[in-house]
């Protein structure tokens, strides 16, 4: 059983990951891993369409900070878009819009990206 | 009348979480909270539910208890495990954390304080109960 | 291992049986129960969630609990109540019921009966237990 | 609190409904309370486009099959478009088929109202 999926797309040299289902340590890890393979491949900018994650939890998110991490010693750079307010309201209490940034819209992120 | 009180309990098995969140919503649909209090509710059941299931070391069940006062949900989280002291867990700071060799971990029960209206621990080495609750109007 | 077990207590008020089908999903998901499955676990937890709530006449509360097995899940509804006999009770026919006086109620069980691969009743003046299965493959 | 919702739109001498939520006891009387009053109104054909309601119970389906005896003395018709399956299953383990037609989209029901 799975509760979470997530898919790939490339733009440019962007890469936007499309997740799906609750965003737990097994989506976290997911997420990651794609990440960190890219990042080996010389990517260094990654977008994220949280549209269906309507529930994340802590472990999760700080996977997202790993991320974060990884993406800071390459010079890269993380950004979400369509965040549930939940989701939003939880990136802002650990802290993780200090370090990436939320758009409200696609558009919004790929005119700053 | 008495309160009314619905009772979970979860075996520690992955994503029982699941199981509370989702009582949680019907029981905030009943109570006719907003969406936004639902979904806050939600998050912090969560991670008081992760914490019992991952820190607890409890061998046995998780407890969960949502009791449906007029203008408030209250919410128990019970465990039967090793307990620990709430005055020993630090505030997690992200710019702390990255580049540095620090876990990454340690915003659970930061979210849930933020989250709800009130929290309460009460954790003994026969195991904690949280206790939260969210006023319907605040 | 004990096999997971997960209990529900719920309180006989409006719309607890949507708890006892949001567990059932999520327990659905964890055993890789096909849609199709889950959908008619659901319903024939509703059916027997609201007997117990209308017929049982139990002041108290309902239990449910979820036991799942290697192939298998089993899920027993309990009540506190008056109990029926369940061969006093009709098949229920559509055409008997249109044009006519007759109650048009009364295919909860019928339901449960269609949609599981097993079901018993337990029931006597102390309460009535019900115990349903699914299959994972069948 | 309510779990179920329901709005009408009139097409020709044809009222379609369209649910929202569980149809329980209260939504079956929500959906009976308006299919009678356009009865005394004169209508006497209805469609019900249940796409939003995945789930249903016994009771509210119930209350269709009265609908279906009011509709049988004023020589009037009920249909239903985009059913779950279980809730089509359910219509067949109860007989509501025999007597008010299933279709799999508005276009084929509007095709046979
Ligand atoms: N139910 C519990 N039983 C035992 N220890 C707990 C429990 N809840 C929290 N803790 C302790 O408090 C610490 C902080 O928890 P939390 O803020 O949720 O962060 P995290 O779970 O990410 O470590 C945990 O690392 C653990 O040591
Ligand atoms: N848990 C229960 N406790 C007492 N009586 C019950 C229970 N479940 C079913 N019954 C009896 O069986 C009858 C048939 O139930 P059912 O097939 O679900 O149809 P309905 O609920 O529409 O009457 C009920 O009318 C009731 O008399």
């Amino acid at each position: 059983m799975s509760q979470f999926n997530v898919s790939i797309q490339e733009e440019n040299d962007l890469v936007i990951l499309t997740t799906e289902g609750y965003l737990n340590n097994e989506g976290g890890e997911m997420i990651s891993g794609i990440c960190y393979e890219n990042i080996s491949n010389g990517k260094t900018r990654f977008l994220l369409d949280m549209a269906q994650t309507k529930v994340v939890n802590s472990i999760g998110v700080s996977i997202l900070i790993e991320i974060i991490e990884k993406l800071q010693e390459v010079d890269g750079k993380l950004g979400y878009y369509n965040l549930a307010p939940i989701v939003d309201k939880t990136f802002k209490i650990m802290g993780l819009t200090k370090y990436s940034s939320v758009y409200a819209t696609k558009e919004e992120a790929l005119a700053d990206f | 009348m008495d309160k009314p009180k619905i009772e979970l309990k979860l075996p520690i098995i992955a994503n029982m979480e699941l199981v509370a969140i989702n009582t949680a919503e019907v029981v905030a649909k009943h109570m006719d909270l907003s969406e936004d209090k639902a979904a806050e509710i939600s998050m912090a059941l969560i991670e008081a539910c992760i914490n019992a299931f991952e820190h607890s070391q409890a061998q046995n069940n998780v407890f969960i208890h949502f009791i449906l006062e007029e203008d408030t949900l209250v919410i128990k989280v019970i465990d039967q495990g090793i307990g620990f002291d709430k005055s020993k867990v630090q505030i997690p700071k992200i710019e702390n954390k990255l580049g540095t060799d620090e876990r990454k971990r340690g915003w659970g029960l930061q979210l849930i304080k933020e989250l709800m209206d009130t929290v309460e621990f009460e954790s003994t080495k026969e195991g904690t109960t949280v206790t939260m609750t969210k006023k319907k109007e605040s």
